[in-house]
């Protein structure tokens, strides 16, 4: 396909793809490369990187295998980025839908709504959503989610703003087309590549805001994520500094990476760009 | 300075690769042409043709990515090819000035029209703040600006489009340059303004002796002012040569095919041949209807009210084609969107068949919609890039209850009738040129079997040669389907090609009406007059010409 | 201007009453009955200890009547009374409030400044090292978590290196005075202000390219070029300031989330401000306290915002009519 | 410490301290938090303060008696006592305290004056009187200022304690004055001029400073922004760090008043914990010393029983539970219930992160035993409603023992004691009568032999029940610059009033 052609010349794509590839498959190969529980003290404490052959990332101050926490980890955090961020788009999409198309009085209605949500910084709404429903996974998802829905509808709503006066979904309401589906089958597909971009860069933000919370020690505590990892560590910055630094630096790719591929996305999509390039 | 015989500015060979992946090859190739002081050289050609990147690589105004090679172009002996970057500044503005297209983005939004007037002074060397403040008044003046001394304080989005071009042009002649390169500096406005704005530009030329590039995809304005012209197709000169020739006495197929295509009187239809055949009951009928917009009303501020459709009353008969015309933001539109219900009225009625459809809420109508069609302006926009032909056709008949099958068959069957090839039925819009789209439209609107069919600037956006087409396309399909229809157009020669009646609209208000012979030869409003007046190129007869080819060829 | 006004402190009184009461309801979900842990914290609570908090704290009414009684206050400007710091909570909020406009002023400023800075120097050098090298950091601190680089820039800056102090908002009990004082504030603000706006360079660089870029292939750009306008001078008076507006508005719709960074900058560099009163009336259950932050924090984001607006029209000439 | 020594002693400096958390006030008769105290313990004093040996020694009071019958305590007051406003310290001040203030507002007092006290008396300035409706052998250890705070009745008689406008400047008898609270930053006490003590206090200036974040307080004691850290200021390990800086002192003396015990709640209404062979098995499971030493750095030593060791009346000679995961296999085994189909949630500490590695490593244990465990995530609060609301499986707590069993350690397990709302009363839902009856007994006994012998069967039968599993006794340790003298002098530490505490130029 063009899109993937397109896609394929974009180095810095490619790259991200190729970072979230090894940690999606890090994630899903966890249980058989580091079999057992994460948790578990397996050597001595604070061994040093390399220190041990089989700790290749040394160990934590409970002796436990800081890759196999990575490894582990990253399957929470990814799953926390895209759990949250689909919410997210399916609430954003909702209400930025509705506003954008009907106009009017629910247009104002939806939008003073998503104000009220905007005007809170999103990282304190975040932080005590999840201190009041106690961290869990699904409490973290969930706020994640509730503080990031704001920009997704405000883009699909901008989005519906300017399809709706557009010439092709005027026709479709000429012909006879029912609301409810001029959004589905005409506005929405049409919308669907910046939302994607969003998204895509939502499931970055959302990781850091995991891991923010988990450094706050709002973290679910039963699952091992990157952001407990750092979290855990920072006291022992000084004197532990790799307990801290390699679920950083597994964050940073994570997001680094996605964040790549929604530019990559972006640019392939953007018509603006096209034939700019190369 | 140099022989009077010599060129003032001349293009040997000049060519200019596209990047890969584009339609062809070349963007321009092998252009060779000359411009003498005191002349104005029209380039004319249909879109993609090459003619605005001719005139940026005169400026040296191309993306860096795309590279002009070839012999050179040569202004006052210096080839401007080979030019350094900042002596070739220094020419801009200075030497070679430019007018755009947009008028309103060609003006920086946030610096008031004095400043940019002014700026093209400073940045060539005049330090003199008030003696360029002078110069900005009297070039405002010049131009024909009311009130220089207010509006150079204006910022752009204050001024109207005539206007606003007028300031470029202030702009283009700050430091009287030798040669003005104008790329459709009139597309954009209405007639009546564009009159202005041609008459101005002949009038400056005429007195500063300077030459004049303009490029254009109107014969009309071509043969207003063109003391010579070039015709490009597909990145190559077709024809050059005096206006009188070129216009007069085409020799390339391609130019002749041009001219044929350009809209011109003497193909009206007959007279009363609708309501012959017509029905002499109604089919449409608007009385007294009025739509007035009012800008989102805030807790404290004023609205803004723009009366659109001020008490227009009108009859539509069956086989009857209904031409409204008027300038921009007279409310043609407005008007159609009211017959289509796709705005709410404010007040009169819509009767159809003699039924009030005005009251009627969006649910209730819906099932009378298929009844009223509508074909739209851009045939870029109104088909949705991600549905194939076959979708796009078929969800009308499907929306309206219509099965599966059935909705194909027609669907193929109508895309014959327009014209396309059946293979179209699983093809995506973007795979089909302007022509062909418009002719998806034109099947789309008719899938439902409607009675009144609304074409807005259904042509406008299509190059002559293929807004004639269509134009023809829908003359055959309403004779032989005895719709009733109206077009909405801004281009009187068009409509007075097509409709059996014709209404002009100003500020909402239709202030003439009447079969075209009368609209054209016996106007009776003041504004409809000066609305003919405007046309361009009525000294030319394009249909004489095409006569004469067609005697030659005999 | 006046009409506006008005318009817009209606709009936004609609919205901060509704923030506070979507806040107040949301809080009364949350588990943890402040008596009881104020109790708890006491040393030990019998019931009867908690009944009694409980009836001055108003929480043995309806919750409707709560709120009421909240948001009548609200309106006189009584924010209500923090029972666990025994001080009104206008007071608390008050007292706590500058620390944190200096330091999300001071961020915004600064990430403002070199996040323009460095989206021009990128667009104006589209493609060339200098763009890449830009682009590339800009997404290397877009992608990389706050509280982490304000844990390596302590390690760095404060005890490898000694340059900076680590904490605090100046030199306690110095007793410094005039400009001693506020340089001695501003050596402070150094690595909080960094490390907060870091994000935010990132993210204003990227935008600030992007929309260079889009303004530079617009029609105006073009005709500055035909007219022989020099290169520096279109990107100095044509695109930039064009390019900016988006920006800024941009920037001013994130004041809000300034402040939410700013609980993570507060907790690793002692920062007194409210960021961190947040988050510590949120563990104590401190909720009057809460929901002073969120309706002060509401508020200086409503602030910021119609200052933009005004600001905004002031700059762009086509706004203001419509 | 006077003589020969006073003449070193040099005056003026200041003294920068942590107080973290940062307390929400400094009323202490309204909150007894320890960060409060820690700053208030300057400014307030109470009639006694304990030796380390827990023996009482005078602070307001200069000298008591007790009565043959142990009912009448009388308590001399200093003279010349005043308070920070210049208003004198009298009998009735402790009067106020005694029968209005504290009965009000002071969670223990409280109790104390229910079930003991019938009247308190002031027959004159310096001379106050407390009547006893029966003998309780601690009543002694309960003036310090945490259990009996006193507050200036000039400024509180009659008014509603908790909005009094003298709430934000705090009006004491103590050697430092409040001068100002940078809320989030700093507490700011100068010394007290007209200080009781004739030329005490000897420091110019106390700080108390706001650092949230555990590394950066370690990292202030090292730049020597402050130069004397608390028990609990910094994490376990770095403590070992900062204990080999140079000229750097530590002590973990001056906290025998409070001695902190540790220990883990099972909650005795669940079925599987009714099972005293199930909860000697998790006893069996923990590996404490591991946990002292690993995850405390060794802030701590392993209990030996409900008593901890500092404690009156502490007695070793009981049943001890090693770490032994196999005999706690065997027992599981043996007592025949399938752990499996008991899932658990553990309610861990929300102290910091030392807490929760112990939390992961227990959990671990646990799940090695054969339970199905959930870590319970609460914050500060939610940990307070999941004890006082018995809403819990297996919980992490920690007591106070307040220098007498009878103040601090029989209240968690009288049968009686089994109040909602608080988490230091019997939460578990222990029952034991013979236990009940050996506690009263011990407490309402006059001779301290026959209260001893009760306490050493009351540790016998506890060991033996295993109702709550005692992890450690908490160690504090004070870190502070060899140049500060006499930090810590008494029991009670640094909330010890610090006119003798000077620093060495
Ligand atoms: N910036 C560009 N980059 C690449 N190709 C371009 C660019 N601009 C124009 N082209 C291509 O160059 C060819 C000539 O375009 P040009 O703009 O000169 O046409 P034109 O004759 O001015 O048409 P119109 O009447 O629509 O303005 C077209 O095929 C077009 O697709
Ligand atoms: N949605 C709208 N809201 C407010 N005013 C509008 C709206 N649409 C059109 N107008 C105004 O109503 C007037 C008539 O607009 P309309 O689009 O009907 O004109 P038109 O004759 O079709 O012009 P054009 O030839 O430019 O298409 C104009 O002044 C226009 O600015
Ligand atoms: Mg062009
Ligand atoms: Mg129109
Ligand atoms: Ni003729």
């Amino acid at each position: 396909m063009d899109f993937m052609k397109r896609f394929s010349l974009n180095y810095g794509a490619v790259i991200g793809l190729l970072i979230l590839t090894l940690i999606i498959l890090m994630a899903i190969t966890a249980p058989l490369l580091f079999p057992g529980n994460p948790w578990k003290t397996v050597a001595m404490p604070l061994l040093r990187p390399m220190q041990d052959p089989s700790y290749i990332l040394g160990t934590d101050m409970l002796g436990r295998d800081i890759a196999a926490g990575i490894a582990h980890g990253a399957k929470v955090s990814l799953l926390i980025g895209v759990v949250s961020t689909l919410v997210a788009v399916l609430i954003g999409v909702t209400i930025g839908a509705l506003a954008g198309f009907y106009g009017g009085l629910v247009d104002d209605l939806l939008m003073r709504f998503t104000e009220f949500f905007q005007i809170i910084p999103a990282f304190a709404m975040a932080v005590v959503l999840v201190a009041i429903f106690s961290p869990s996974f699904i409490s973290i998802t969930l706020a994640i989610a509730v503080v990031s829905w704001p920009s997704v509808a405000r883009l699909v709503r901008a989005e519906f703003l300017s399809l709706r006066q557009r010439e092709f979904v005027q026709a479709a309401v000429v012909i006879g087309q029912s609301g409810p589906r001029i959004i589905l089958t005409q506005i929405l597909p049409n919308a669907v590549s910046p939302i994607i971009v969003t998204a895509s860069l939502m499931v970055a933000t959302a990781i850091l805001t995991e891991s923010a919370l988990s450094f706050l020690g709002l973290g679910d505590r039963n699952t091992m994520s990157w952001g407990f990892m750092i979290g855990a560590a920072r006291t022992m910055l000084r004197e532990a500094w790799w307990m801290s630094f390699f679920p950083g630096l597994a964050i940073l790719l994570a997001v680094l990476a996605i964040n790549l591929i929604g530019e990559g996305i972006n640019d392939v999509m953007n018509p603006h760009l096209r034939g700019r390039k190369n | 300075m140099s022989t009077a015989q010599a060129p003032l500015l001349s293009v040997d060979k000049l060519t200019i690769r596209l990047p890969e992946g584009f339609d062809r090859k070349n963007a321009i190739e092998d252009i060779s042409y000359d411009l003498s002081a005191g002349e104005i050289l029209c380039v004319v050609g249909e879109s993609g043709s090459g003619k605005s990147m001719t005139a940026n690589a005169i400026m040296g105004l191309l993306p860096g990515y795309l590279k002009p090679t070839g012999n050179g172009i040569r202004y006052r002996g210096k080839n401007l090819l080979t030019l350094p970057e900042e002596e070739k500044r220094n020419l801009r503005g200075r030497d070679i000035a430019m007018i755009f297209q947009e008028p309103l983005s060609a003006l920086n939004p946030l610096m008031t029209v004095g400043e940019q007037i002014d700026e093209v002074m400073l940045v060539h060397g005049i330090e003199d703040a008030s003696a360029r403040s002078a110069r900005v008044l009297e070039l405002m003046e010049y131009v024909g600006l009311p009130d220089p001394s207010t509006m150079r304080h204006s910022y752009p989005f204050r001024l109207s489009g005539g206007q606003r071009q007028r300031v470029v042009i202030a702009m283009a002649l700050a430091l009287e340059p030798s040669i003005l390169i104008a790329d459709e500096p009139t597309t954009a406005l209405d007639v009546t303004t564009q009159a202005q704005i041609l008459e101005l530009i002949k009038r400056i030329q005429r007195a500063k002796g300077m030459g004049v590039i303009f490029v254009t995809h109107d014969f009309g304005v071509v043969a207003d002012i063109a003391d010579r012209v070039i015709v490009m197709e597909k990145g190559l000169v077709v024809e050059q040569g005096s206006a009188d020739q070129v216009l007069n006495h085409p020799r390339h197929p391609y130019t002749q095919r041009l001219i044929a295509a350009v809209p011109h009187r003497g193909t009206e239809r007959k007279e009363g041949s609708s309501t012959q055949t017509g029905d002499p009951a109604p089919l449409l009928e608007l009385r007294n209807l009025n739509k007035t917009y009012r800008s989102k009303e805030g807790l404290f501020s004023k609205p803004r009210i723009v009366p659109a459709v001020q008490n227009i009353s009108l009859t539509l008969r069956r086989g009857q084609t209904l031409g409204v015309v008027g300038e921009s933001g007279s409310g043609k539109s407005t008007l159609g969107r009211l017959i289509m219900k796709l705005l709410d009225n404010d007040g009169g009625q819509i009767l159809y068949q003699g039924k009030d459809i005005a009251p009627l809420s969006q649910s209730a109508f819906r099932p009378m919609r298929k009844k009223i069609q509508m074909i739209f302006q851009d045939p870029f926009a109104s088909l949705n890039p991600r549905q194939t032909i076959g979708r796009i056709l078929t969800d009308g008949p499907l929306a309206n209850g219509v099965d599966k099958a059935t909705a194909r068959g027609r669907a193929e069957q109508l895309l014959a009738r327009v014209g396309l090839d059946k293979s179209a039925y699983v093809r995506y819009p973007h795979e089909f040129s302007g022509g062909q789209r418009q002719r998806i439209g034109i099947a789309r609107a008719l899938m439902l079997d409607p009675d009144i069919l609304i074409a807005d600037e259904s042509v406008s956006a299509l190059d002559v040669s293929v807004q004639e087409q269509v134009l023809r396309l829908l003359r055959e399909i309403q004779e032989q389907l005895k719709l009733g229809m109206i077009f909405i157009t801004h281009d009187l020669r068009i409509a007075a090609q097509i409709c059996d009646q014709i209404a002009v609209m100003r500020q909402g208000e239709v202030v003439e009406m009447g079969p075209p012979s009368q609209i054209f030869d016996a106007p009776q409003h003041e504004y409809t007059q000066r609305l003919i007046a405007a046309i361009p190129g009525k000294e030319w007869h394009p249909e004489h010409v095409i006569q004469n080819l067609h005697e030659e060829s005999r | 201007m006046l009409n506006f006004t008005l318009q817009r402190t209606g709009k936004a009184f609609v919205v901060i009453v509704a923030v506070v009461v979507l806040n107040f309801l949301l809080i009364k979900l949350a588990p943890g009955d402040p008596a009881a842990i104020l109790a708890g914290e006491a040393g030990s609570g019998d019931p009867q200890y908690v009944e009694n908090l409980r009836q001055q704290f108003g929480l043995d009414k309806p919750v409707v009547v709560q709120l009421w009684n909240y948001l009548s206050g609200v309106l006189t400007g009584d924010l209500g009374f923090s029972y666990r710091n025994q001080v009104p909570v206008l007071d608390l909020i008050l007292g706590r409030l500058p620390a944190t406009l200096l330091l999300t002023g001071a961020a915004l400023i600064f990430s403002l400044i070199t996040g323009v800075l460095f989206g021009v120097l990128a667009a104006r050098h589209r493609g060339s090292v200098l763009d890449s090298v830009i682009t590339a950091l800009a997404l290397l601190f877009y992608a990389t978590p706050l509280f982490w680089i304000a844990l390596m820039s302590v390690l760095l800056f404060s005890i490898n290196l000694g340059w900076l102090p680590p904490f605090d908002m100046e030199t306690i009990g110095a007793g410094y005075t005039g400009w001693r004082r506020v340089l001695d504030i501003a050596h402070h603000m150094v690595l909080p202000t960094v490390t907060l706006g870091l994000f935010y360079t990132a993210v204003y660089t990227r935008l600030t390219r992007a929309s260079m870029l889009e303004v530079m292939s617009l029609d105006f750009v073009k005709t500055a070029h035909a007219k022989g306008v020099p290169n520096s001078r279109i990107i100095r008076r044509h695109v930039l300031r064009n390019a900016v507006l988006p920006v800024f508005t941009f920037a001013s719709m994130q004041t809000g989330q300034l402040v939410g960074g700013a609980i993570l900058t507060e907790t690793v560099f002692a920062w007194p401000g409210i960021g961190r009163l947040m988050f510590d009336a949120l563990m104590q259950r401190d909720y009057p306290v809460l929901l002073g932050v969120f309706l002060i924090t509401a508020m200086v984001v409503v602030v910021v915002n119609f200052i933009t607006d005004l600001l905004y029209r002031f700059v762009d000439p086509r706004i203001g009519i419509s | 410490q006077d003589g020969a020594a006073s003449a070193e002693i040099t005056r003026g400096g200041t003294l920068n301290m942590i107080v973290q958390p940062e307390p929400p006030m400094l009323i202490v008769g309204l909150n007894t938090q320890g960060p409060t105290l820690y700053v208030a313990g300057q400014i307030y004093q109470s009639l006694l303060t304990y030796r380390e040996d827990l023996k009482p020694l005078p602070q307001l009071a200069k000298s008591w008696t007790v009565s043959e019958d142990g009912l009448t305590y009388t308590f001399n007051l200093q003279e010349g006592v005043k308070w920070h406003d210049g208003e004198a310290f009298t009998s009735k001040d402790v009067v106020f305290a005694a029968e209005e203030f504290l009965v009000d507002a002071h969670p223990r007092w409280r109790l104390i004056r229910e079930a003991y006290v019938e009247s308190v008396t002031a027959p004159d300035d310096l001379t106050v009187v407390f009547r006893l409706k029966k003998p309780f052998s601690a009543f002694l250890y309960g003036f310090e200022l945490s259990s009996f705070p006193i507050m200036p009745a000039h400024l509180y008689q009659g008014t509603d304690y908790r909005t009094n406008a003298n709430n934000t400047r705090p009006i004491g008898t103590g050697p430092y004055k409040f001068e100002d609270w940078q809320r989030g930053s700093y507490i700011h006490l100068v010394r007290n001029e007209d200080y009781w003590k004739e030329g005490q206090p000897y420091i110019d200036d106390l700080y108390f400073r706001v650092i949230p974040d555990a590394a950066s307080r370690a990292i202030a004691f090292e730049q020597g922004t402050v130069d004397l850290l608390r028990g609990g200021d910094v994490e376990g390990f770095t403590i070992n760090s900062l204990t080999s800086l140079p000229g750097v002192e530590t002590t973990t003396a001056g906290w025998e008043y409070f001695s902190p015990q540790m220990f883990l709640q099972p909650n005795l209404r669940l079925e599987v914990f009714k099972n005293k062979d199930v909860r000697k098995a998790v006893y069996h499971a923990l590996d404490r010393d591991f946990i002292v030493n690993a995850i405390f750095f060794g802030q701590g030593k392993v209990s030996t029983g409900p008593f901890a060791e500092s404690m009156l009346f502490h007695d070793p000679n009981i049943q001890q539970y090693p770490y032994d995961m196999e005999l706690a296999k065997k027992l599981i085994a043996d007592s025949g219930v399938d752990l499996s189909k008991h899932p658990i949630r553990l309610l861990g500490l929300p102290y910091g992160s030392t807490w929760d590695r112990m939390t992961e490593y227990v959990k671990q244990q646990l799940e090695e035993l054969g339970f199905v465990v959930s870590i319970q995530a609460v914050d500060a609060g939610g940990w307070l409603q999941a004890m006082g609301n018995f809403d819990f499986d297996l919980a992490f707590s920690f007591l106070y023992q307040f220098g007498h069993p009878a103040q601090g350690v029989s209240r968690i397990y009288f049968s009686d004691n089994q109040v909602k709302g608080t988490h230091a009363g019997n939460n578990g839902g222990y029952e034991n009568p013979e236990v009940d009856e050996m506690f009263r007994k011990a407490a309402d006994a006059i001779d301290e032999a026959e209260a001893a012998e009760a306490y050493t069967k009351v540790q016998q039968i506890l060991a033996e029940e295993v109702p709550v599993l005692w992890m450690f006794d908490m160690k504090n340790t004070t870190i502070y610059r060899d140049k500060i003298r006499n930090p810590v002098r008494t029991a009670i530490g640094l909330n010890e009033p610090m006119d003798e505490v000077w620093i060495a130029r």
